[in-house]
């Protein structure tokens, strides 16, 4: 199993929280067009394998957990 | 070394007194700068004041980011003491964000290990604000700056 | 605003906290950044190792170049609260020199003019440092620059 | 009266730290030369008058505080 994790506004706008794919050797990319149904990808979206940050290219195997969000926005003003 | 998040709201100096008293003398005898930072809420003003603010983050990927951000400050300058610690869940206004603070023997090295602390954490560490304004709107805030990572 | 010399050891925490307090609540909540600088005194080690300092200053015209310093910090950054204390006297290793610390709506405006309260003190107010090293030897402090005026 | 003050290292090189020197209308320099016998005025010499900065060529009258010091080392490391 692959865990697909959305945050933030991201989560929002697809109404979808954390999901389960089935395991194949695939990327981030890839994952990502199989948990939003083909849906195009923001700008400035950001992407986490297994809490790293990741490329769009980065290998994914079963038991990864991938995290979409979008720009960080925490700190100071 | 206090690194760190709040669930609720607290008060940054009882924190930096607490960091001073945890070096032993030796630490502290060697160190003759500490430069920290506190950022707090703002609140606005008129119909766009914000009321409150909700800070999400990725748990897990959060610890491990403000780990991976002080070591590496500590990897850059000759740091012998360090706070990062961040807020997360609700947020009043005037509330404390985020402390980051550096102790070195010269104060050129506590000032730029304090402010890449702030930058880092801004741009790197996986938090996300969603404000709630006095008009009843809500709204998720924009990045000022691409994320740097 | 806090400026001020203090004659016997003290802690920065507490006075920041006092400082914060101070504000009201519009002020306070208009603040998004605190940044503070807090200098101590470093002992070294071996035989040159200073057990002790006298901090000698001119009392009147210290006075008034801290109050000018902020006043001047204040019209360079919009700055809501600061603090400039300095210690005199006799100090012991460990012990707080100098707390230097300025709020504002921003983080830039903070590190700024924070930055520069420090600078503004060390280049022109008139404070000396004579050492008292463990060797019984004592020698006043050599200035690293000439006092920017 | 003018008033001459000497601070840190330099009060102890000259044994001296407060002195009154009779009113003329005068200028740093001469101050330093009469309150000192004519000693050479020290590299990096900083003076002041009534409480600020001056200039060695800055005039002096009747009630001055003359202030002479060696660079300040205050702040912090």
């Amino acid at each position: 199993m692959i865990t697909v994790r959305f945050f933030a506004g991201l989560r929002e706008q697809l109404g979808r929280d954390t999901l389960e794919l089935p395991a194949t050797d695939t990327c981030v990319r890839e994952v990502w067009a199989r948990a939003t149904d083909g849906a195009p990808m923001p700008t400035h979206l950001l992407a986490a394998v297994n809490l790293e940050y990741a490329d769009f290219d980065a290998s994914v195997a079963d038991g990864d957990e991938v995290a979409f969000f979008p720009p960080v926005t925490g700190g100071a003003a | 070394m206090i690194i760190g998040l709040h669930e609720a709201a607290f008060e940054p100096w009882p924190l930096l007194a607490e960091a001073t008293q945890a070096m032993d003398t030796v630490e502290r005898e060697a160190c003759g700068a500490a430069d920290v930072f506190v950022g707090t809420m703002r609140a606005g003003a008129g119909s766009a004041r914000v009321v409150r603010l909700q800070l999400e983050h990725y748990p897990g990927m959060t610890e491990r980011m403000l780990t991976r951000i002080a070591a590496d400050t500590r990897s850059r300058w000759p740091i012998r003491q360090l706070v990062l610690v961040h807020r997360v869940g609700e947020v009043l206004p005037g509330e404390t964000l985020i402390v980051a603070a550096a102790w070195s023997a010269h104060r050129d090295a506590a000032f730029a290990a304090c402010r890449h602390l702030v930058e880092a954490v801004k741009h790197q560490a996986p938090f996300w604000k969603r404000e709630f304004r006095a008009d009843g709107t809500a709204a998720w805030v924009a990045a000022n700056t691409p994320a740097r990572i």
